[in-house]
Order: C-alpha cells, then structure tokens, then sequence
C-alpha cells in the first residue's frame, strides 16, 4: 500500500476553479464573440450544417445595446417592454420574498438574479398551448402570463389559499393552465416528461410543443440523457434547455464538464442542433427560441439551448456564496446585467427611457408589496394554511382504506 | 369463451383498450414489430398502427420518463419494462415523480400510466431475470401494485390499470404465463387449457383493483399468497388433510385488507407466501396488519414463508424457490397449536 | 474528552479515516471546497488535499457507481449523497451492483463503499428533503443500513461503516445533527453539549455494526426506535408513568435481534416507531420477527407510530411527524391489556 | 377526443428499419470510406482538432486484405496470429456452447458471431494490469489471456466446479486475475465502474487503465452518461467503447439514435475524443486501442470508440433473429468476416495460410471439446452443482443471523 504522502502525487485530475474567495475574480479566460457574429441558419438546415454552433455564441446585443446580425426576433417593441417589466417584477418579488424569509414568514426562497430572461422571454417567445418543464428559477415564466402574484406568495406562505395545499415547499409551483409543469425539489427529473409531452402532441398530430429546462450542474444526471435520446430518436417537438449559470450551489461549472467543453455541445451526440447563447441577451434568447420552435412545429424535432449566463446571488435562502467564490465575481460578469441590456436597447430605440423605467420599478414594487400583503393577510407559515385533510387528498384520485383509517386517527 | 393463456389475455387486453381508446399506446424494449420478449404485445403494431405500439431505446427511466409526460399531458401510456429486475433504473421516476406529481401539483397533473413487468422466478433466469420487487413498491405512496394469478384476472386488472388514472405497477408472474406452476418442477408442465380461469372473454370487461379472489375455502388457517405463488400454495394444501383458506390478494395496493381480517379472524391462523426474500418483503406488511386486527383471534404466530436473503442463484433455483414443502411445513406449524 | 455535535462526530471521523488509510476517498456534491451543505466535510479537501475529499457532478447514479468501480479496485470510497430522497437515482447502482457484487462474482470482487446521507423529517423540507427510505435498503440482500442517533454513536458506526468490507448506506438523522429533538418543536431547541453521548474521543475508535443500545431500562413495555424517533420516543415515555425500555436499534440491517427478542420476551409488549410511512415500511418487518419469536409471551398486539401514508407535506410538518403524543397513545395501548 | 383514424395522421416519428423479413436486405445507405483515407492524429492532439474523427471510418484492411494508412498496430505478426487463434477458439467455443444449449446441459448462452475481434484484440492489444469492463459478448477477451476453457464451461453448466458457484447465469463470467470484472445480466450498470476503476489506478498514480464496453442499444441508460460524464472531468484512464452491432435483441440501432449521427458523437459532448472504427477490421481495432491507450496513460483522459460491426447471429439462444430482419443480412453485411478479414492480410504477409488455419480450427475444435468432456464429466446444470451452503455464502462478508438461521432450515 503506497504511504499517504506518494498520493500527494496523485495522477487524479479533479477541476478546481481559478479564484476562491479572496482571490481577484477572473474572466479573462472567457471566449465572447462578437455580437451579430454568429450566422442565423435557416430554420430547416440540416443538422451536418449547423455543427459549429455549440462552439459559438449568439449574441445580438452588443456592449452599447444595439441589436447585431442575423439572430434577430420577431417581437415587436412592445413586447419588448413586456418582457422588460415582467423582469422588473421578477426583481421585485424576488427581493421581497427574500425578505419575507429572513423574516420567517417562510421556509425557503430561491432568487433568480441574473437569469431573469430565461423565465420571462421564454413564456412570450412561445404559445400559450406549449408547456414549459421549468427550473426553479423560472418565475418569469409565470409572471409574463399575468399569473396572479397573490397565487405565488400563497404558495410561498403556504397559507390558506396555497393553491397546492400546503404540500409542498416554496416556490415548487404549478400551473398547468399558464403552461407551467409542476415543479419539484429533485432536481433534472422532469426533463424526460418534457419529452413525453411532447410526444404526445405530435401523436395527436398538433403543433405545440414542450421547452424543457435544466441547468448545467445537473446535466450529470442520467435523466438528461435519457431525455435527449429520446427527443432525437422520436424527433420529438422539444426545446431542451441548459441554463448554465456557472454555478451548482458551491460547485463551478467545470464539475459539469464545462472544462473540457460547452454544454450545447451535447446536441452533437444526438443529431440536434445545439445553440449556445448569451443567455443575457434578450433578443437573442428570443430569436433562438423562434428558430427552434419553429423547426420543432414543423416536425424537425428537437433542439438543445445552452443558455449562458451567471447566478448572480446565492443558490438559495440557505446559501452564502463567499463562502466559495470571489465577493464581486457577479458584478465583473462579463455578459452584463439582461434588465440593464434590454433597457440599454429600448432606450436607443426610444421606446423606453429612465423614467419610465423607473415608474415601472416603483410599479412593480407597489403590486408585489399589494399582493405580499394581501397573502399575508391570510397567513404565513406557521399561522394560517390549508385543511388538514389535505395532507390526505390527492395521494390517489380516490383515497384507500389506509388513508380513511388515518383521516380518523388524526381525528378530523 | 376462447380459453386462452396469460400472454394471449394480456394481449387481448391491451388489443381491446387500443381499439377502444385512442389515448392509449404502448411502448417498451422489443415490443413494436417483434411483439415482445414474451409475446405480450405481439402483433398490435401491426394491427394499429406503427405509432400505437413500438419500440423503446434500452432506458428503463428514459421510457418511465417519457410515460409520465405522456399521461400529464392526458394520453394513457402503457409500458413495459422488459424484466422487473429492471425496473430498478425507472425507481427514481416511479417514486419521486410518477407517484407524486397527483399529490404535490394538488391534482393539476397526473400521470395515469401502467408499467407492466413480467417477474418472478423459476425459470432458470439467474440473479436478473427472477427477482420480485413487489415491497419496494408496496412502501410507496401513490403507487398501486398489482399482481394477476390468472388469464381472467390478467386481462380484467389489465385493463383496470390502464383506465385507473393512477400510476400501476403491474407485474406479471412469468412462470405462469404459460400454465399453471405448482412448485413441482420435477413434473409435468400442465397447461392453461384445462383451468377454469382460462376461460377469458373476448370484449372488454374489469376485476376491480383491490379487491382479493378466495381461490379454496376453508376453515383451518387462512394462506395468503399472490402471483405463481398461488398454486404453489394450493398444491401445498392438496398435500395435507389441512382445510385451508386460500387468498389470492390480487393487488397489494390497494390491498383488500376486509378480505384478510375475515379470514383470519374466521380460522385464527395466517400463512403467508412470497418469492421475494423475506427479510423487509411484504410479508412483514401483511403481518403486521393481521397482528394489528386479529391479535385477539391469533392462536399461532403468523408464518411466512418467502425467498431467502440471498440474492437469486441461478443453479440451486429450486432450493431458493419457495417449494410446496416449505409451504406444508408453515402450515402445519401453524395448526399446530 | 471534547463535546461535539453529530456533525463534527462525523467530521471528525472522516478526518481520522482519512489520515489512517490511503484508501479512504470522499465525493460528493458540494463536499469539497465547500464542505457539504450540512458542512460534514468542513476542511477535510484542505488538510487532506483535492484528491482525497472532492465535489462530484450532480448525478448520484454516478457518484455510486464509481464508487464502486474504485472499491472493487481497492480503495474505499466514502461518497455523500445530498439528502437521502435523492438516493433513488442510484438505487439501481446500490441494489444491482454493489448490494450484489461480492456474491455474483464469488468473493472475486467487493464494493466495500459506505453511502452516507442525511435523511428524515423536521426541519421543513418538505416533500423532498424530508423522506426515510430505510425499508427499500433493509429489504436488499447484501446491503447494510445504519443509522446513528448520538454524536458518539455517529463518529464509531461511521468508522465501522467505512472499515466495513460490504457497502453500508449511512442514513444520518439530519433533524438530530445540532441537538437532539425530542418532537416539541415549539419548545426551546437543545444542543448537544449538555447529553453525555455527545462525549467523542478525538482518534479512532468504533462502534460495532449490528449491536443496539439500550437507551433506557424498563419492564412495561420494549419501545424500539432509530434516529430522531429516539428522541422523539424518550420524551413520550417520560410523559407516562410507563416503564418503558428504549432500544436504539443503531442499524437495521444487521438487525440486533437477540436484543429485540430478549426485552420482549421480558415485557410482553412493544412499541415500534419510525418516521417513514407506516405501510410497507420497516416497522412490518420488526413485528413480523417479533411475532414469529416472541407470539406466546405478547400480551398486546404490537402498535407501530410512523409517518401517514401520504408524501411528506410541506406546511403539515408537524401534523405529518410522528409525535410524542402519538406515542404516549400506543404506550397505553400496549399496556392497556 | 380526437378519433382514432386522426391519429393515424400522427405527427409522431417512430424509427424502422427499412428491411424486414421477406424484404431484400440493403446496406446500400451506408457510407463506408476507403481504408486508410482517415488520417491517424497524434495521441496527445487536442481534442479541438479530432472533432471530425466521429463522422468518419478509420479503417485499415481494404477488400484485399492490404493494410492502408496510419491506422497500423504496432503488433507482430505473431501476435496478429494468436488474434486469429483466438477467434477461431471463440467460433468454436460458440458453436460447441450453443449445441450444449440445445442438448439441454444448460440454460442459456450467448453467441459472438461476428464480434470476435472485439474480444480478442482488446486482450492483447492492452496490458495485464488493465482492467476489462466487458459486455457479455466478450469471451475472446478470457480466451486471449488463457483463461481456462473448462473453467468457462463449468460456469455455463453451473456444475460443482464453476467458479462462481452456481450463483450466476451462463456466461456472466468473473475473472479478476484475467482483468476481467464480473458480468452481470443488467445491460450498462458497470461502465460507471470502468471510470471509478480507472479513477483509483489515477489516485494511486499508476498508468494501468480500464476499458468498459457498452453495446449501442445499452447506450440510451443514463449510466452511459454518467461514466462519460465522470470520465471527461476528472480525466480518467478509460477507453470506452460501444460496440455498435447494428441490432439489440430485436430492436435496429436506429431506435438508439443511429438514425441522426453516428454513436462515437456522443464524445463530442464531453469534449473527448471519438472513433468511429470498422470492428472486423482487426489492425483498425487493434491501432485505435493503442492510440487511446497512450493517451490515457498519458493522463490525458478519456477516449470513446465506436466499434461499428454487425451482430451475426441471434441475441441468444433465447431468440430467432428472423423473426425482425431478412434472413441473409448478416451474409450481405458489407465490412465483410473479422476472421476471413485477418486471415486475408495474414495470408498476404505470407505469415498464414489455408493449411495453417484449417489446422488451427482443428485445434481449437479439439481444445473446446476436450474442456467440454472435462467439464461434463464434472456434470451439468442439473445433475451436479455448488455445495448448497454456496447459496448463502458471499451475501456478506461475514453472514448475519438470517443467513445462519435459513443455513439451518434448509437442514445443511
Ligand atoms: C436529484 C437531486 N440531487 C441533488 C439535489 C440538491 N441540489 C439542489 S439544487 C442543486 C444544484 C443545481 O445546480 P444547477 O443544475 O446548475 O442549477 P442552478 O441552481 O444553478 O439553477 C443541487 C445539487 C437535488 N435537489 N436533486
Ligand atoms: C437494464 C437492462 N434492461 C434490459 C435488459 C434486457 N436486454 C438484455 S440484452 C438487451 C439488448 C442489448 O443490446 P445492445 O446493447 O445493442 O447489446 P448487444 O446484445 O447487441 O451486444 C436487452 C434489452 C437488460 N439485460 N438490462
Ligand atoms: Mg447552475
Ligand atoms: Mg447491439
């Protein structure tokens, strides 16, 4: 048995990053194109034409906001500044729910600094008929479709009027009627079922598709796999999503793979087309959203999106990220801040400008206090939340006699 | 009524729900143009349609997966997993997604699938061709599990699964898919031909989930068993001059436990038969439950007998199988007293 | 001798191990620069180097998989799995292969891996970071489940578990891991400091597999619990004039079973408590074994206090979690009669 | 509820094959270049550059059995000739194996039909301290190293002598000291192992290696993905290799991808290098386990391998392979015999002949038969096994009360 000390000389290569807190934070190692450098193949290209994409990246905007090259959406301004305020909202309610569990009035909370397009764009880049498999930081998703804000914090508060009944942990929405698959705590687990959604529109001959999500920590799982072969196998009408936000709670992306190449690059083992886009970038997360709905409506099958971007806090309410990772790593990310990029290229189309961002701010701030309030007028955890005989429902469609036996001996 | 054996009731089933239901297809490893490994699915590609019934990538979770989407979205998928020994890398889907999603989305989606399986020993299948994993389901909430003994019953809980709008778990004892197994491997095969069970309509028609079937009255000891190990018990009994009960559970979830309470309480006596090793199977379950309804009316510990805890091995099949004499053994164990 | 809490027992026994062979590695997510999530692997990559205590891709299925890869080389690989509900993409790894690895191949290779994972209820986790899957392990041959339930016993099971030859999933009752709760969540939280279990000797030092502690002497009735329920048990029955005796069963598989028979035997009564769903869940399988060994000295049917047989809901924590009262109510149950 | 003749208008793609029994077999579809048109990189290049590798052939014996290119083994000729002799024991061992299936003396086996090489050479071309992570379909691997015959026949009748104690099914061999781990009837659950194998030879700062193999059905498990995952972090010395026989059981290639790209793309997604190799083509076979052998000897990582070949007979005994695909299209499979193949360019190095072979199948006819009588003599699958007590032993190290207490009921 060599001693403990020849180990030292170890031939096993672990991925380390480069800076760990105290250390000056270093992008410098970052490869960013250009914006508007990356060609916009035709939607039905053949996938042998498109296998430089995962090594690119589709950027549009550029440093001072103009809108760059091919990979152009089809959104009107106004829909622009939809998705704009609803990213606004997202700050918002982010930052007062954060609140609202450092002061107790709930479990858990998960922000989704950084990566507010990636929910926002997504749910008005796509059809109200097509049904987004999410992550946990996909709030927007919801918050586009005018999901009533009162719902979320109930939720979150698991009060009363939780409309999952106090089953499950903040934030694990679902909402099958604004296309939101029900969320739960296991993270990749639900990125096959995407697939199989999909499938089953195509099976009844429709053309609504599913966008499923991941990020780039848990690509590892097998599940992912198993999602992606199914999708190139039965072309299914799918979008599958990584968010690479650089991070996986503690753990940087290199764990993931990420040192050894992109994510999107994955799409290469399955015959899809893998884009990989500044994820940042609303105008081209929307466009490439657009490219691959397309080819997916049209019976092409499916595409995987490596969207790239930076967790810009925490993992969670339960995270410091000092604790492993340089203090001001977010604020020297170089693909910027998506709110402060759009309103960038709104104001230089002049369809948007300082004060009305700020109204939009002040508004989004006063209807997520109004509804903050409101739900904590019916309760918060702890003092206010559903019937005890729904910790019995929904188990079955129709209860058996194990749970008859226990709604009695609970003694409702 | 045809007679017809438990791959051809199986597949009468699945022949009559997708005929009856477009929402139905089926999918798994080998099941499209072959018809599966053992024939369940044979020939319902090429009566319904490439799309109704094919072929799967060898991913048992990729498959569950791919189900569980499919029956959210409101089709009624039904899967085969090609032995339950495989079943293992869909474990994760099945429990944390599939039996879960009713109850964590507050009914906003479901997943009304059916995952068959065939199972069990006694076919010389080694380690990964024999095991039993009914317990590792019975435990989970959300999940129903059913276990036909017969072709009548194979077809009616068949379709009972796939028209339930939970998540089933439907193994099939493979050792008896061809005839009837009394444990006496020594002799003759007998075939389904003769078996009253056998006798299997056409059409379409239901055996309820959860309810049990008394295969023999009795008054002496009740015998719970379910799957292969139904005739294995039967011919047990045949063997003593022991008048017992005896319960083909059917499902064992749900799990008709007014059925069980009534018998013992009747003969005041319990074995209990499975193949799955008995350290942690069901049979701790069952008897836990009767201990809890029929202390007062126990004149004899309950008696399992089940695998051993060993995994499954290939060359002494028959001293692992639970073999008629184990089962003469309980039950006189159990009288005696 | 230094107090510690149950995670810096178990720190501290990692950081033996890992100074006293070479061949001791730990993986996992999130356990290398960082330490864990629940900071179980605090500075053990910095005092031990990279190699020897490093984070893994999230994928559980391969975290254990190549953990049995080096084992059969060798090396003794200690890998976390986050929480334990996230075991069950790697149950196939665990039952299929490393539960199965030694027997299959004639001693020719072994997986001599230890699985650790915090697990159990209590701390609003919800549905997700709450479950004990104990039952889906116990009934595996060829895995071993241990689960400690004071800092003394945490640091001396998990040096056995890690010089362990077979692979041990190390099931670590997180709601215990700053104090021991006794299931009044609204009373003041205890710390370790004060229980005399919390005295750890800083070096090596084991805790055998397989032997319970009798946590409290007593004729009434045999309590048998593991985990937080030990706790939870030890404050019911010091809310009755009930004398109970209180077994810690420290690891269900091996089960100390000439313990449970022998306080049995003695008290004629039992109480079993776990946290899991009661159906299908490990308390079956201890009545089972107490029914077939000890039926003619019971003078009460076993009651079992576990979870409901629903998923583990969120803001129902306390409704959910089995309760002093819950148990006060079997204690005086089982001796009614 | 949409009618079921809409759905017949189903959207949904579900892959055939485009011959079924009674159709003319056709491999016309396949694109198979020269040999030696693909040129052989340095094993230390950059993955960067490798990326076309997948899409290609590498491929060295040309219909005339010349050696073409740089894609040439550094083996001798003699080594070459124990290949040959190896996989004229396999034949033999197959045929003779087979027939004990059908006469009854065991339960079930598995034929390697025109997979010889990759068992074989493997065996040789690595070194004895590398480790064997095989598919059941690799018997030349134990053949090559002199594992004994009757050793693998008493495994497959289970009888008193097999090593593994009656505990296994036919085949599923264990074989530490031959570097070869033990099998198991689960497809894909120990490709993972290879990479944890291959971590601890790292960690210890030895330069030995593994090499897992998976068969291309097996691919679409998530433990695939997860080993390649691993693999690709930490730069772990395996050779991974799929073995793309075109069929599982029943089932084309197709329904595992192949219809979009090719398998060995799927390295492309971990940034490592794939190869894309004719697995008849005992040279091509033998030079591409060399390259990636350097390699990660080298510490460079991991290689994956497509070995592109064609699964002559039935899955096993258990099957009928004319019951899905044309009966003669194992005759028309156009990269020819991996026996005839060898025998060809052995022949033209004036190093073999037609007298020397048919001797050498005499031989190895002679060698199985002999270890098949030994073997029987020592009984079969029923009339002789293990002791009883085997059957509880091995389940742990040390046996716990249940073992003792059922040891005892079973009356041993
Ligand atoms: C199956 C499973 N394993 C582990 C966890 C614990 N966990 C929760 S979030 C997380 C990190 C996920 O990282 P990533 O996929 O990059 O998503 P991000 O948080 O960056 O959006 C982990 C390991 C989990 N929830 N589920
Ligand atoms: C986990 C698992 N699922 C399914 C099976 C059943 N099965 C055995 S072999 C096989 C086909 C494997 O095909 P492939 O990987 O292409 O290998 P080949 O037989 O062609 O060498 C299947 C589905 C299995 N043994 N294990
Ligand atoms: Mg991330
Ligand atoms: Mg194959």
């Amino acid at each position: 048995m060599p001693s403990i000390k020849s180990r030292q000389n170890t031939g096993l290569h672990i991925p380390d990053p480069i800076c760990r807190p105290g250390d000056e934070p270093d992008f410098s190692g970052l490869i960013i194109p250009e914006a508007g450098s990356v060609p916009r193949p035709n939607f039905d290209a053949e996938e042998q034409t498109l296998r430089s994409l995962p090594y690119g990246l589709i950027r549009t905007l550029d440093d001072k906001g103009e809108a760059k090259g091919d990979w152009q959406p089809n959104a009107s301004l106004e829909s622009l500044i939809i998705a704009l305020k609803t990213m606004l909202l997202n700050r918002a309610f982010d930052a007062a729910m954060f609140a609202a569990q450092r002061q107790g009035k709930t479990s858990f909370f998960m922000k989704t600094s950084g990566e507010e397009a990636l929910g926002a764009v997504p749910s008005l880049a796509l059809r109200k008929d097509d049904m987004c498999f999410p992550t946990y930081r996909m709030v927007g998703w919801l918050l586009a479709r005018g999901y009533p804000i009162i719902d979320l914090i109930n939720q979150i508060y698991n009060n009363a009027e939780d409309p999952l009944k106090g089953r499950q942990l903040p934030i694990l929405y679902s909402a099958r009627e604004y296309g939101f698959y029900s969320l739960s705590g296991n993270v990749g687990s639900r990125i096959g079922h995407g697939v199989g959604w999909a499938m089953a529109k195509a099976y009844r001959g429709l053309d609504s598709l599913a966008m499923a999500v991941i990020g780039e920590g848990t690509t590892a799982e097998g599940d992912y796999h198993e999602a992606l072969t199914f999708a190139s196998v039965y072309k299914a009408p799918v979008i599958l999503c990584v968010t690479n936000n650089q991070w996986a709670i503690s753990t940087f992306s290199g764990i993931a793979g990420a040192e050894e190449t992109t994510f999107a690059a994955q799409a290469l083992g399955y015959g899809i087309p893998g884009l990989r886009v500044d994820g940042n970038d609303t105008l081209a997360v929307w466009s490439v959203l657009e490219w691959a709905a397309k080819r997916a409506r049209a019976g092409l099958g499916a595409t995987l999106i490596e969207f790239f971007t930076y967790r810009a806090e925490g993992h969670s309410t339960s995270d410091d990220p000092t604790k492993y990772r340089p203090k001001d790593e977010p604020t020297i990310w170089p693909l910027g801040d998506p709110v402060n990029r759009l309103k960038q290229y709104l104001t230089n189309q002049s369809a948007w400008d300082e004060k009305r961002h700020q109204e939009a701010i002040s508004q989004a701030k006063l209807k997520v206090k109004k509804a903050a309030k409101a739900a904590e007028d019916i309760g918060i955890l702890g003092t206010s939340k559903s019937d005890i005989e729904e910790m019995f429902k929904h188990v079955f469609e129709e209860p058996d006699w194990r749970i008859k036996e226990q709604v009695k001996e609970v003694g409702i | 009524m045809p007679s017809m054996n438990m791959i051809q009731a199986l597949n009468s089933a699945l022949d009559v729900m997708l005929e009856r239901d477009p929402d139905v297809l089926i999918f798994g490893e080998d099941v499209g143009y072959f018809g599966g490994v053992f024939r369940v699915t044979d020939k319902l590609q090429q009566k319904h349609g490439l799309h109704r019934c094919f072929d799967a990538p060898i991913s048992e979770g990729g498959i569950v997966s791919t189900a569980i989407g499919m029956g959210a979205e409101g089709l009624r998928p039904v899967v085969e997993i090609q032995f339950a020994d495989y079943i293992l890398p869909a474990y994760d889907q099945l429990v944390s997604e599939a039996a879960r999603l009713r109850y964590r989305s507050g009914g906003d989606f479901t997943a009304p699938i059916t995952v068959r399986s065939p199972y069990g020993g006694g076919i010389y299948g080694g380690q990964t061709h024999s095991q039993s994993p009914e317990a590792i389901f019975a435990h989970i909430t959300g999940l129903k599990t059913v276990i036909p003994a017969t072709p009548y019953d194979a077809k009616g809980l068949l379709i009972s699964a796939i028209e339930c709008n939970d998540p089933v778990i439907f193994l099939e004892p493979k050792r008896i898919y061809n005839g009837p197994f009394d444990g006496h491997h020594d002799r003759p095969l007998k075939s389904w031909k003769e078996h009253p069970q056998a006798d299997v309509p056409e059409g379409h028609y239901i055996v309820p989930l959860g309810k049990s079937r008394v295969v023999r009255e009795g008054s002496d000891v009740t015998v719970l068993a379910y799957g292969t190990m139904v005739y294995v018990a039967e011919a047990a009994i045949s063997e003593t001059s022991i008048d017992a009960e005896l319960i083909d559970l059917r499902s064992i979830v749900p799990l008709d436990i007014d059925a069980i309470v009534t018998s013992v309480k009747k003969t005041g006596r319990c074995v209990i038969v499975h193949e799955a090793s008995k350290f942690g199977g069901f049979g701790g379950e069952l008897t836990a439950l009767i201990e809890e309804r029929c202390f007062y009316y126990l004149e004899a510990p309950t008696q399992r007998v089940a695998g051993w805890d060993t995994p499954y091995p290939h060359a002494f099949e028959w001293d692992y199988f639970p073999k008629p004499s184990r089962i003469v053994d309980a039950l006189e164990k159990a009288i005696r007293v």
